[in-house]
Protein backbone atom coordinates (compact mmCIF):
# COMPACT_ATOMS: atom_id res chain seq x y z
CA UNK A 1 0.00 0.00 0.00
CA UNK A 2 1.42 3.33 -0.77
CA UNK A 3 1.17 6.37 1.08
CA UNK A 4 -1.14 9.05 0.20
CA UNK A 5 -0.95 12.26 1.34
CA UNK A 6 -4.52 12.84 3.56
CA UNK A 7 -6.17 15.34 2.21
CA UNK A 8 -8.19 16.57 5.23
CA UNK A 9 -7.84 15.66 8.93
CA UNK A 10 -8.75 12.43 8.91
CA UNK A 11 -11.21 13.16 12.18
CA UNK A 12 -10.33 11.70 16.22
CA UNK A 13 -8.56 8.12 16.01
CA UNK A 14 -10.00 6.67 19.25
CA UNK A 15 -8.33 3.25 20.96
CA UNK A 16 -8.79 1.16 23.60
CA UNK A 17 -5.97 -1.26 25.34
CA UNK A 18 -5.89 -3.62 28.12
CA UNK A 19 -3.45 -2.61 30.69
CA UNK A 20 -0.41 -4.42 29.67
CA UNK A 21 3.13 -3.09 28.34
CA UNK A 22 2.58 -5.34 24.76
CA UNK A 23 -0.14 -2.49 24.18
CA UNK A 24 2.03 0.38 24.20
CA UNK A 25 3.78 -0.25 20.93
CA UNK A 26 0.71 -0.83 18.79
CA UNK A 27 -0.28 2.69 20.38
CA UNK A 28 2.49 4.28 18.92
CA UNK A 29 2.20 2.34 15.73
CA UNK A 30 -1.18 3.78 15.29
CA UNK A 31 0.13 6.86 15.85
CA UNK A 32 2.52 7.08 13.94
CA UNK A 33 0.87 5.53 10.74
CA UNK A 34 -1.58 8.67 11.29
CA UNK A 35 1.50 10.86 10.75
CA UNK A 36 2.37 9.13 7.56
CA UNK A 37 2.22 11.66 4.53
CA UNK A 38 1.97 14.53 6.81
CA UNK A 39 5.29 16.48 6.47
CA UNK A 40 6.50 15.34 10.21
CA UNK A 41 10.69 15.16 10.15
CA UNK A 42 11.52 11.87 11.57
CA UNK A 43 12.91 13.65 14.80
CA UNK A 44 9.47 15.13 15.67
CA UNK A 45 7.65 11.89 15.29
CA UNK A 46 10.35 10.16 17.21
CA UNK A 47 10.51 12.40 20.74
CA UNK A 48 6.52 12.66 20.39
CA UNK A 49 6.48 8.21 20.27
CA UNK A 50 8.58 8.57 23.13
CA UNK A 51 6.34 10.86 24.99
CA UNK A 52 3.66 8.52 24.10
CA UNK A 53 5.12 5.76 25.72
CA UNK A 54 5.53 7.81 28.59
CA UNK A 55 2.52 8.63 29.39
CA UNK A 56 0.75 4.75 28.02
CA UNK A 57 3.38 3.46 30.84
CA UNK A 58 2.08 5.51 33.55
CA UNK A 59 -1.69 4.82 32.68
CA UNK A 60 -0.82 1.15 32.61
CA UNK A 61 1.84 1.07 35.64
CA UNK A 62 1.01 3.96 37.93
CA UNK A 63 -2.72 4.54 36.77
CA UNK A 64 -4.30 0.96 36.43
CA UNK A 65 -2.00 -0.69 37.92
CA UNK A 66 -1.46 -3.45 35.06
CA UNK A 67 -5.03 -4.41 36.18
CA UNK A 68 -5.90 -6.46 32.90
CA UNK A 69 -9.32 -5.78 33.28
CA UNK A 70 -8.92 -1.98 33.25
CA UNK A 71 -8.86 -0.75 30.14
CA UNK A 72 -6.49 2.46 28.20
CA UNK A 73 -8.26 5.03 26.61
CA UNK A 74 -6.38 6.60 23.38
CA UNK A 75 -7.43 9.44 21.50
CA UNK A 76 -5.64 10.85 18.43
CA UNK A 77 -6.34 13.57 16.37
CA UNK A 78 -4.40 16.18 14.36
CA UNK A 79 -6.48 19.75 14.08
CA UNK A 80 -4.64 22.42 12.51
CA UNK A 81 -1.00 21.26 12.34
CA UNK A 82 -1.10 20.07 16.12
CA UNK A 83 -1.23 16.74 16.61
CA UNK A 84 -3.19 16.12 20.03
CA UNK A 85 -3.31 12.83 22.27
CA UNK A 86 -5.26 12.11 24.84
CA UNK A 87 -4.55 9.21 27.47
CA UNK A 88 -7.03 7.92 30.09
CA UNK A 89 -6.73 5.60 32.73
CA UNK A 90 -9.16 4.12 35.15
CA UNK A 91 -7.00 4.31 38.50
CA UNK A 92 -7.13 6.75 41.12
CA UNK A 93 -5.60 9.43 40.01
CA UNK A 94 -2.67 11.89 41.06
CA UNK A 95 -2.14 15.16 41.91
CA UNK A 96 0.64 16.48 39.23
CA UNK A 97 1.78 19.08 42.11
CA UNK A 98 3.44 16.70 43.79
CA UNK A 99 5.86 14.93 41.07
CA UNK A 100 9.03 16.24 42.38
CA UNK A 101 11.81 17.57 39.87
CA UNK A 102 14.12 14.98 38.63
CA UNK A 103 16.73 17.57 38.06
CA UNK A 104 16.86 17.95 41.57
CA UNK A 105 20.54 16.68 42.49
CA UNK A 106 18.87 14.42 45.10
CA UNK A 107 16.69 13.07 42.41
CA UNK A 108 19.49 13.04 39.49
CA UNK A 109 20.51 8.95 40.48
CA UNK A 110 16.71 7.99 41.53
CA UNK A 111 15.99 4.53 39.67
CA UNK A 112 12.27 6.02 38.56
CA UNK A 113 10.87 9.64 37.99
CA UNK A 114 11.18 11.11 34.46
CA UNK A 115 8.33 10.11 32.63
CA UNK A 116 6.71 13.14 32.76
CA UNK A 117 9.97 15.48 32.54
CA UNK A 118 10.05 13.47 29.66
CA UNK A 119 6.63 14.41 28.01
CA UNK A 120 6.70 18.10 28.84
CA UNK A 121 10.57 17.83 27.32
CA UNK A 122 9.24 16.34 23.91
CA UNK A 123 6.04 17.97 23.58
CA UNK A 124 4.92 22.03 23.01
CA UNK A 125 1.89 21.00 25.78
CA UNK A 126 1.65 18.67 28.37
CA UNK A 127 -2.04 18.99 30.84
CA UNK A 128 -3.33 16.84 33.61
CA UNK A 129 -6.95 16.59 34.14
CA UNK A 130 -8.24 14.00 36.98
CA UNK A 131 -11.59 12.36 35.54
CA UNK A 132 -14.45 12.67 36.97
CA UNK A 133 -15.37 8.88 37.48
CA UNK A 134 -11.87 8.36 38.85
CA UNK A 135 -8.80 7.93 37.11
CA UNK A 136 -6.49 10.46 35.19
CA UNK A 137 -6.49 12.17 31.92
CA UNK A 138 -3.58 13.68 30.22
CA UNK A 139 -3.28 15.39 26.66
CA UNK A 140 -0.27 16.00 25.16
CA UNK A 141 -0.23 18.19 22.86
CA UNK A 142 2.57 18.67 19.31
CA UNK A 143 2.81 21.23 16.63
CA UNK A 144 3.52 18.59 13.50
CA UNK A 145 5.03 22.06 11.67
CA UNK A 146 7.15 23.90 14.49
CA UNK A 147 10.32 22.55 14.19
CA UNK A 148 10.21 23.27 17.66
CA UNK A 149 13.05 20.43 18.41
CA UNK A 150 13.84 21.00 22.31
CA UNK A 151 16.80 20.47 24.15
CA UNK A 152 16.02 16.42 23.21
CA UNK A 153 17.01 16.99 19.79
CA UNK A 154 20.25 17.10 18.02
CA UNK A 155 21.29 20.00 15.98
CA UNK B 1 16.75 -7.11 24.28
CA UNK B 2 19.29 -9.57 24.44
CA UNK B 3 22.37 -9.09 26.43
CA UNK B 4 25.74 -11.17 25.26
CA UNK B 5 28.48 -10.86 27.73
CA UNK B 6 32.28 -11.07 26.85
CA UNK B 7 35.19 -10.99 28.94
CA UNK B 8 38.16 -8.43 27.75
CA UNK B 9 41.00 -7.48 29.66
CA UNK B 10 39.58 -8.46 33.15
CA UNK B 11 36.19 -6.09 31.87
CA UNK B 12 32.73 -7.82 31.39
CA UNK B 13 31.62 -6.05 28.29
CA UNK B 14 27.84 -6.73 27.86
CA UNK B 15 26.34 -5.84 24.39
CA UNK B 16 23.13 -5.26 24.23
CA UNK B 17 20.60 -5.15 21.69
CA UNK B 18 16.89 -4.65 21.13
CA UNK B 19 14.63 -2.60 23.75
CA UNK B 20 15.39 -1.46 27.18
CA UNK B 21 11.49 -0.36 27.95
CA UNK B 22 9.43 -0.95 30.52
CA UNK B 23 8.31 -4.81 30.61
CA UNK B 24 10.69 -5.77 27.94
CA UNK B 25 14.40 -5.01 28.80
CA UNK B 26 14.69 -3.13 31.76
CA UNK B 27 14.14 -6.01 34.76
CA UNK B 28 16.53 -7.94 32.62
CA UNK B 29 19.67 -5.63 32.13
CA UNK B 30 19.00 -5.37 36.23
CA UNK B 31 19.45 -8.75 35.97
CA UNK B 32 21.93 -9.38 33.95
CA UNK B 33 24.41 -6.54 35.59
CA UNK B 34 23.53 -7.74 38.94
CA UNK B 35 24.10 -10.98 38.17
CA UNK B 36 27.78 -9.95 37.01
CA UNK B 37 28.05 -8.38 40.34
CA UNK B 38 27.13 -11.00 42.43
CA UNK B 39 29.92 -13.00 40.87
CA UNK B 40 32.10 -10.54 41.67
CA UNK B 41 32.94 -8.59 38.62
CA UNK B 42 33.57 -4.81 38.88
CA UNK B 43 34.88 -3.45 35.76
CA UNK B 44 31.78 -3.50 33.42
CA UNK B 45 31.58 -1.52 29.93
CA UNK B 46 28.36 -1.79 28.49
CA UNK B 47 28.05 -1.23 24.83
CA UNK B 48 24.59 0.43 23.60
CA UNK B 49 25.56 0.47 19.89
CA UNK B 50 22.66 -1.97 19.11
CA UNK B 51 19.99 -0.41 21.64
CA UNK B 52 16.93 0.45 19.40
CA UNK B 53 14.87 2.15 22.00
CA UNK B 54 14.76 3.28 25.36
CA UNK B 55 12.22 4.79 27.76
CA UNK B 56 12.59 6.18 31.05
CA UNK B 57 11.99 3.11 32.57
CA UNK B 58 15.25 1.65 30.92
CA UNK B 59 17.31 4.83 31.73
CA UNK B 60 16.01 4.22 35.44
CA UNK B 61 17.52 0.79 35.26
CA UNK B 62 20.90 1.98 33.70
CA UNK B 63 20.91 4.38 36.92
CA UNK B 64 20.08 1.60 39.45
CA UNK B 65 22.63 -0.81 37.66
CA UNK B 66 25.34 2.35 37.54
CA UNK B 67 24.30 2.94 41.49
CA UNK B 68 24.82 -1.17 42.09
CA UNK B 69 28.16 -1.33 40.89
CA UNK B 70 29.55 1.99 41.91
CA UNK B 71 28.61 0.95 45.83
CA UNK B 72 30.90 -2.57 45.42
CA UNK B 73 33.65 0.02 44.01
CA UNK B 74 33.18 -0.80 41.01
CA UNK B 75 33.17 0.40 37.41
CA UNK B 76 30.35 0.77 35.20
CA UNK B 77 30.90 2.86 31.83
CA UNK B 78 29.05 3.06 28.86
CA UNK B 79 30.20 2.66 24.91
CA UNK B 80 28.61 3.44 21.66
CA UNK B 81 25.66 5.49 22.67
CA UNK B 82 23.16 5.80 19.98
CA UNK B 83 22.79 9.74 19.55
CA UNK B 84 19.07 9.53 20.73
CA UNK B 85 19.64 7.63 24.04
CA UNK B 86 22.93 9.84 23.95
CA UNK B 87 20.06 12.58 24.11
CA UNK B 88 17.59 11.58 26.65
CA UNK B 89 20.54 11.09 28.95
CA UNK B 90 21.33 14.55 28.33
CA UNK B 91 17.95 16.07 29.04
CA UNK B 92 17.95 14.58 32.46
CA UNK B 93 21.57 15.76 32.96
CA UNK B 94 22.99 11.95 33.59
CA UNK B 95 25.30 12.43 30.44
CA UNK B 96 27.70 13.57 33.28
CA UNK B 97 27.03 10.81 35.95
CA UNK B 98 28.10 8.02 33.04
CA UNK B 99 31.68 8.07 31.51
CA UNK B 100 30.83 7.25 27.33
CA UNK B 101 33.19 6.16 25.46
CA UNK B 102 33.23 6.17 21.29
CA UNK B 103 35.86 2.81 21.02
CA UNK B 104 36.20 0.24 22.60
CA UNK B 105 39.54 -0.19 23.01
CA UNK B 106 40.11 3.66 24.62
CA UNK B 107 37.20 2.51 26.98
CA UNK B 108 39.13 -0.86 28.14
CA UNK B 109 42.42 1.42 28.71
CA UNK B 110 40.48 3.34 31.32
CA UNK B 111 39.61 0.44 33.50
CA UNK B 112 43.56 -0.18 33.69
CA UNK B 113 43.93 3.31 35.53
CA UNK C 1 11.59 -1.95 17.56
CA UNK C 2 11.86 -5.13 16.99
CA UNK C 3 9.09 -8.36 16.93
CA UNK C 4 8.46 -9.62 20.35
CA UNK C 5 6.05 -12.62 20.16
CA UNK C 6 3.25 -12.18 22.48
CA UNK C 7 3.52 -14.12 25.29
CA UNK C 8 -0.23 -14.16 25.50
CA UNK C 9 -3.20 -12.71 24.11
CA UNK C 10 -3.03 -9.10 24.78
CA UNK C 11 -6.63 -8.19 25.09
CA UNK C 12 -8.87 -7.14 23.36
CA UNK C 13 -8.45 -3.43 21.37
CA UNK C 14 -10.66 -1.64 20.27
CA UNK C 15 -10.65 1.66 18.19
CA UNK C 16 -13.12 3.58 16.26
CA UNK C 17 -12.90 6.36 13.43
CA UNK C 18 -14.56 9.18 11.83
CA UNK C 19 -16.47 7.48 8.48
CA UNK C 20 -13.61 8.51 6.02
CA UNK C 21 -12.37 5.73 3.44
CA UNK C 22 -8.99 6.73 4.80
CA UNK C 23 -9.49 5.43 7.22
CA UNK C 24 -9.44 1.78 6.18
CA UNK C 25 -5.77 1.62 5.99
CA UNK C 26 -5.27 3.11 9.50
CA UNK C 27 -7.79 0.13 10.98
CA UNK C 28 -6.14 -2.68 8.56
CA UNK C 29 -2.76 -1.42 9.65
CA UNK C 30 -3.81 -1.80 13.37
CA UNK C 31 -5.08 -5.26 12.59
CA UNK C 32 -1.66 -6.42 10.65
CA UNK C 33 0.52 -4.99 13.69
CA UNK C 34 -1.65 -6.98 16.01
CA UNK C 35 -0.50 -10.30 14.11
CA UNK C 36 3.15 -9.30 14.20
CA UNK C 37 5.26 -11.94 16.06
CA UNK C 38 2.73 -14.43 15.69
CA UNK C 39 2.88 -17.42 13.25
CA UNK C 40 0.02 -16.51 10.74
CA UNK C 41 1.09 -17.03 6.87
CA UNK C 42 1.69 -13.79 4.86
CA UNK C 43 -1.59 -15.60 2.66
CA UNK C 44 -3.82 -15.80 5.79
CA UNK C 45 -3.02 -12.11 6.62
CA UNK C 46 -3.24 -10.95 3.04
CA UNK C 47 -6.77 -12.25 2.87
CA UNK C 48 -8.00 -11.66 6.45
CA UNK C 49 -6.84 -7.96 5.79
CA UNK C 50 -9.10 -7.73 2.28
CA UNK C 51 -12.02 -8.83 4.30
CA UNK C 52 -11.70 -6.34 6.95
CA UNK C 53 -11.41 -3.89 3.96
CA UNK C 54 -14.70 -5.04 2.93
CA UNK C 55 -16.55 -4.46 6.26
CA UNK C 56 -15.20 -1.69 6.46
CA UNK C 57 -15.91 -0.29 3.49
CA UNK C 58 -19.54 -1.05 4.12
CA UNK C 59 -19.80 0.36 7.34
CA UNK C 60 -18.84 3.74 5.86
CA UNK C 61 -20.88 3.91 2.75
CA UNK C 62 -23.62 1.73 3.05
CA UNK C 63 -24.08 2.16 7.46
CA UNK C 64 -22.65 5.92 8.28
CA UNK C 65 -23.13 6.57 4.31
CA UNK C 66 -19.80 8.76 4.60
CA UNK C 67 -21.72 10.95 7.21
CA UNK C 68 -17.88 12.19 8.91
CA UNK C 69 -19.89 12.97 12.58
CA UNK C 70 -20.66 9.12 12.46
CA UNK C 71 -18.35 6.42 13.69
CA UNK C 72 -17.31 2.76 12.64
CA UNK C 73 -16.01 0.90 15.85
CA UNK C 74 -13.53 -1.94 15.43
CA UNK C 75 -12.90 -4.73 18.12
CA UNK C 76 -9.95 -7.31 17.40
CA UNK C 77 -9.06 -9.77 19.30
CA UNK C 78 -6.98 -12.88 19.18
CA UNK C 79 -8.69 -15.93 21.36
CA UNK C 80 -7.21 -19.33 21.50
CA UNK C 81 -5.87 -18.99 17.78
CA UNK C 82 -8.44 -16.98 16.25
CA UNK C 83 -8.75 -13.57 15.27
CA UNK C 84 -12.18 -12.05 16.27
CA UNK C 85 -12.98 -8.98 14.69
CA UNK C 86 -16.44 -7.04 14.76
CA UNK C 87 -17.11 -3.92 12.71
CA UNK C 88 -20.30 -1.60 13.84
CA UNK C 89 -21.75 1.31 12.39
CA UNK C 90 -24.56 3.92 13.32
CA UNK C 91 -26.30 3.43 10.16
CA UNK C 92 -29.43 2.21 9.71
CA UNK C 93 -28.84 -1.93 9.12
CA UNK C 94 -29.86 -4.10 7.04
CA UNK C 95 -31.59 -7.84 6.18
CA UNK C 96 -28.49 -9.74 5.43
CA UNK C 97 -30.86 -12.12 3.61
CA UNK C 98 -31.70 -10.04 0.64
CA UNK C 99 -28.23 -9.46 -0.53
CA UNK C 100 -27.95 -10.91 -4.15
CA UNK C 101 -25.52 -13.92 -5.06
CA UNK C 102 -22.69 -12.21 -6.93
CA UNK C 103 -22.30 -15.47 -8.90
CA UNK C 104 -26.09 -15.66 -10.48
CA UNK C 105 -25.55 -15.07 -14.05
CA UNK C 106 -27.64 -12.24 -13.79
CA UNK C 107 -25.15 -10.53 -11.36
CA UNK C 108 -22.08 -11.70 -12.52
CA UNK C 109 -21.16 -8.35 -14.65
CA UNK C 110 -23.05 -5.84 -12.04
CA UNK C 111 -20.61 -3.24 -10.46
CA UNK C 112 -21.12 -4.01 -7.08
CA UNK C 113 -22.20 -6.39 -4.70
CA UNK C 114 -18.84 -8.67 -4.44
CA UNK C 115 -18.14 -7.09 -0.83
CA UNK C 116 -19.60 -9.61 1.68
CA UNK C 117 -18.98 -12.54 -0.84
CA UNK C 118 -14.95 -11.82 -0.42
CA UNK C 119 -15.62 -11.60 3.61
CA UNK C 120 -17.14 -14.85 3.85
CA UNK C 121 -14.73 -16.40 1.08
CA UNK C 122 -11.52 -14.83 3.16
CA UNK C 123 -12.76 -15.73 6.50
CA UNK C 124 -13.51 -18.58 8.35
CA UNK C 125 -17.06 -16.97 9.67
CA UNK C 126 -19.01 -14.11 8.77
CA UNK C 127 -22.06 -13.22 11.10
CA UNK C 128 -24.03 -9.92 10.75
CA UNK C 129 -26.24 -8.50 13.46
CA UNK C 130 -28.54 -5.48 13.93
CA UNK C 131 -27.57 -3.19 17.12
CA UNK C 132 -30.21 -2.37 18.91
CA UNK C 133 -29.88 1.27 18.69
CA UNK C 134 -29.84 0.93 15.22
CA UNK C 135 -26.60 0.15 12.82
CA UNK C 136 -25.55 -3.36 11.80
CA UNK C 137 -22.33 -5.66 13.65
CA UNK C 138 -20.57 -7.67 11.84
CA UNK C 139 -18.21 -10.49 13.49
CA UNK C 140 -15.20 -12.05 10.90
CA UNK C 141 -13.62 -15.00 12.32
CA UNK C 142 -10.60 -16.49 10.94
CA UNK C 143 -8.93 -19.22 12.82
CA UNK C 144 -5.23 -18.31 12.60
CA UNK C 145 -3.26 -21.48 12.36
CA UNK C 146 -5.64 -23.69 10.23
CA UNK C 147 -4.13 -22.69 6.72
CA UNK C 148 -7.42 -23.01 5.48
CA UNK C 149 -6.61 -21.26 2.28
CA UNK C 150 -9.91 -21.25 0.13
CA UNK C 151 -10.49 -20.80 -3.51
CA UNK C 152 -9.13 -17.31 -2.72
CA UNK C 153 -5.72 -18.06 -2.44
CA UNK C 154 -3.55 -20.01 -4.42
CA UNK C 155 -1.48 -23.13 -3.94
CA UNK D 1 -3.40 5.27 -8.46
CA UNK D 2 -1.67 6.49 -11.52
CA UNK D 3 -2.64 5.93 -14.93
CA UNK D 4 -0.37 6.32 -18.04
CA UNK D 5 -1.91 5.90 -21.22
CA UNK D 6 0.74 4.42 -24.23
CA UNK D 7 -1.05 4.46 -27.76
CA UNK D 8 0.51 1.02 -28.88
CA UNK D 9 -0.33 -0.52 -32.75
CA UNK D 10 -3.45 1.00 -32.27
CA UNK D 11 -4.49 -0.04 -29.04
CA UNK D 12 -4.52 2.35 -26.13
CA UNK D 13 -2.57 0.81 -23.27
CA UNK D 14 -3.18 1.88 -19.75
CA UNK D 15 -0.25 1.33 -17.03
CA UNK D 16 -2.20 1.32 -13.51
CA UNK D 17 -0.37 1.76 -10.91
CA UNK D 18 -0.97 1.61 -6.77
CA UNK D 19 -4.17 1.09 -5.56
CA UNK D 20 -8.11 0.54 -7.29
CA UNK D 21 -9.63 0.87 -3.86
CA UNK D 22 -12.87 2.41 -2.31
CA UNK D 23 -12.64 6.30 -2.16
CA UNK D 24 -9.13 6.12 -4.02
CA UNK D 25 -8.24 5.09 -7.47
CA UNK D 26 -12.38 3.26 -8.18
CA UNK D 27 -13.86 6.07 -9.48
CA UNK D 28 -10.52 7.21 -10.96
CA UNK D 29 -9.74 4.30 -13.10
CA UNK D 30 -13.62 4.80 -14.47
CA UNK D 31 -12.47 8.41 -15.60
CA UNK D 32 -9.63 7.26 -17.31
CA UNK D 33 -11.12 4.44 -19.48
CA UNK D 34 -14.25 6.51 -20.25
CA UNK D 35 -12.47 9.53 -21.47
CA UNK D 36 -10.44 7.04 -23.59
CA UNK D 37 -14.09 5.54 -25.00
CA UNK D 38 -15.10 9.32 -25.69
CA UNK D 39 -12.19 10.06 -27.41
CA UNK D 40 -13.41 6.88 -29.73
CA UNK D 41 -10.96 4.34 -28.27
CA UNK D 42 -12.09 0.75 -28.77
CA UNK D 43 -9.07 -1.51 -28.37
CA UNK D 44 -8.14 -1.27 -24.80
CA UNK D 45 -5.45 -2.81 -23.01
CA UNK D 46 -5.27 -1.98 -18.94
CA UNK D 47 -1.68 -3.31 -17.35
CA UNK D 48 -2.12 -4.25 -13.88
CA UNK D 49 1.17 -5.17 -13.27
CA UNK D 50 2.00 -2.53 -11.16
CA UNK D 51 -1.69 -2.48 -9.11
CA UNK D 52 -0.63 -3.41 -5.23
CA UNK D 53 -4.48 -3.84 -3.90
CA UNK D 54 -7.64 -4.36 -5.29
CA UNK D 55 -11.11 -4.27 -3.33
CA UNK D 56 -14.51 -5.46 -4.24
CA UNK D 57 -15.33 -1.36 -5.55
CA UNK D 58 -12.11 -1.12 -7.92
CA UNK D 59 -13.46 -5.22 -9.32
CA UNK D 60 -16.68 -3.48 -9.17
CA UNK D 61 -15.04 -0.47 -11.63
CA UNK D 62 -12.98 -2.90 -13.70
CA UNK D 63 -16.18 -4.58 -14.65
CA UNK D 64 -17.78 -1.46 -15.38
CA UNK D 65 -15.17 -0.49 -17.31
CA UNK D 66 -15.73 -4.00 -19.44
CA UNK D 67 -19.23 -3.51 -19.99
CA UNK D 68 -19.15 -0.14 -21.90
CA UNK D 69 -16.31 -0.98 -23.64
CA UNK D 70 -17.52 -3.97 -25.03
CA UNK D 71 -21.29 -1.85 -25.33
CA UNK D 72 -19.36 0.22 -27.52
CA UNK D 73 -18.48 -1.99 -29.64
CA UNK D 74 -14.22 -2.64 -28.10
CA UNK D 75 -12.54 -4.88 -26.56
CA UNK D 76 -10.85 -4.17 -22.74
CA UNK D 77 -8.47 -6.51 -21.93
CA UNK D 78 -6.19 -7.02 -19.18
CA UNK D 79 -2.21 -7.94 -18.85
CA UNK D 80 0.24 -8.98 -16.21
CA UNK D 81 -2.47 -10.01 -13.71
CA UNK D 82 -0.86 -10.06 -10.33
CA UNK D 83 -1.64 -13.56 -8.46
CA UNK D 84 -3.86 -12.17 -5.75
CA UNK D 85 -5.76 -9.90 -8.29
CA UNK D 86 -5.93 -13.07 -10.57
CA UNK D 87 -7.40 -14.95 -6.96
CA UNK D 88 -9.69 -12.03 -6.54
CA UNK D 89 -11.00 -12.46 -10.25
CA UNK D 90 -11.17 -16.07 -10.02
CA UNK D 91 -13.52 -16.60 -6.92
CA UNK D 92 -16.09 -14.29 -8.03
CA UNK D 93 -15.94 -16.21 -11.45
CA UNK D 94 -14.85 -12.59 -13.56
CA UNK D 95 -11.75 -14.70 -14.76
CA UNK D 96 -12.99 -16.03 -17.74
CA UNK D 97 -15.21 -12.32 -18.69
CA UNK D 98 -11.99 -10.91 -19.54
CA UNK D 99 -9.29 -11.95 -21.56
CA UNK D 100 -5.96 -11.77 -19.87
CA UNK D 101 -2.23 -12.02 -21.55
CA UNK D 102 0.85 -12.02 -20.13
CA UNK D 103 3.03 -11.03 -22.71
CA UNK D 104 2.31 -7.43 -24.30
CA UNK D 105 3.17 -7.73 -27.78
CA UNK D 106 0.78 -11.35 -27.50
CA UNK D 107 -1.87 -9.29 -26.01
CA UNK D 108 -1.62 -6.52 -28.87
CA UNK D 109 -1.58 -9.07 -31.94
CA UNK D 110 -5.40 -9.92 -30.67
CA UNK D 111 -6.48 -6.68 -31.10
CA UNK D 112 -5.50 -7.22 -35.14
CA UNK D 113 -7.39 -10.03 -35.43
N1 LIG E 1 -1.67 7.82 35.27
C1 LIG E 1 -1.20 7.94 36.51
N2 LIG E 1 -1.97 7.57 37.57
C2 LIG E 1 -1.51 7.68 38.83
N3 LIG E 1 -0.30 8.20 39.14
C3 LIG E 1 0.51 8.60 38.15
C4 LIG E 1 0.10 8.50 36.79
N4 LIG E 1 1.10 8.99 36.02
C5 LIG E 1 2.08 9.37 36.86
N5 LIG E 1 1.74 9.14 38.16
C6 LIG E 1 2.53 9.46 39.35
O1 LIG E 1 3.54 10.39 38.99
C7 LIG E 1 4.82 9.88 39.35
C8 LIG E 1 5.88 10.36 38.37
O2 LIG E 1 5.70 9.77 37.11
P1 LIG E 1 6.90 9.74 36.08
O3 LIG E 1 7.51 11.09 35.99
O4 LIG E 1 6.36 9.19 34.81
O5 LIG E 1 7.98 8.77 36.69
P2 LIG E 1 7.88 7.21 37.07
O6 LIG E 1 6.77 6.63 36.28
O7 LIG E 1 9.21 6.68 36.73
O8 LIG E 1 7.62 7.16 38.56
C9 LIG E 1 4.65 8.38 39.39
O9 LIG E 1 5.58 7.77 40.23
C10 LIG E 1 3.23 8.27 39.93
O10 LIG E 1 3.20 8.38 41.33
N1 LIG F 1 -23.09 -1.98 7.10
C1 LIG F 1 -24.12 -1.99 6.24
N2 LIG F 1 -25.21 -1.22 6.47
C2 LIG F 1 -26.26 -1.23 5.60
N3 LIG F 1 -26.28 -1.98 4.49
C3 LIG F 1 -25.25 -2.76 4.20
C4 LIG F 1 -24.10 -2.81 5.07
N4 LIG F 1 -23.23 -3.70 4.53
C5 LIG F 1 -23.78 -4.16 3.41
N5 LIG F 1 -24.99 -3.61 3.20
C6 LIG F 1 -25.93 -3.91 2.09
O1 LIG F 1 -25.53 -5.12 1.48
C7 LIG F 1 -25.30 -4.93 0.10
C8 LIG F 1 -24.23 -5.87 -0.41
O2 LIG F 1 -22.97 -5.49 0.12
P1 LIG F 1 -21.64 -5.98 -0.58
O3 LIG F 1 -21.75 -7.44 -0.87
O4 LIG F 1 -20.51 -5.55 0.25
O5 LIG F 1 -21.61 -5.24 -1.99
P2 LIG F 1 -21.55 -3.68 -2.35
O6 LIG F 1 -21.01 -2.97 -1.16
O7 LIG F 1 -20.66 -3.62 -3.53
O8 LIG F 1 -22.96 -3.29 -2.67
C9 LIG F 1 -25.00 -3.46 -0.06
O9 LIG F 1 -25.29 -2.97 -1.35
C10 LIG F 1 -25.90 -2.85 1.00
O10 LIG F 1 -27.18 -2.70 0.53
Amino acid sequence: MTKTPPSHDAGPIRMSLSSRFENIELAQHLCGKLLDGREVSEETKHWLLMALREALANAIKHGNRQDVSKRIHVEMDVVGGNLQISIRDEGEGFDPATVEDPLAPENRLKTSGRGIFYMKTFMDDVRFRRLEGGGMEIVLTKNLGSGKEKEGNRT
Amino acid sequence: MKANVREVQGVAVVDLKGKITIGSGDVQLREVINGLVEKGKKNILINMQEVTTIDSSGIGELVGCYTSVTNKGGKLKLLHLPPKINDVLTVTQLITVFDVYESESEALATYAA
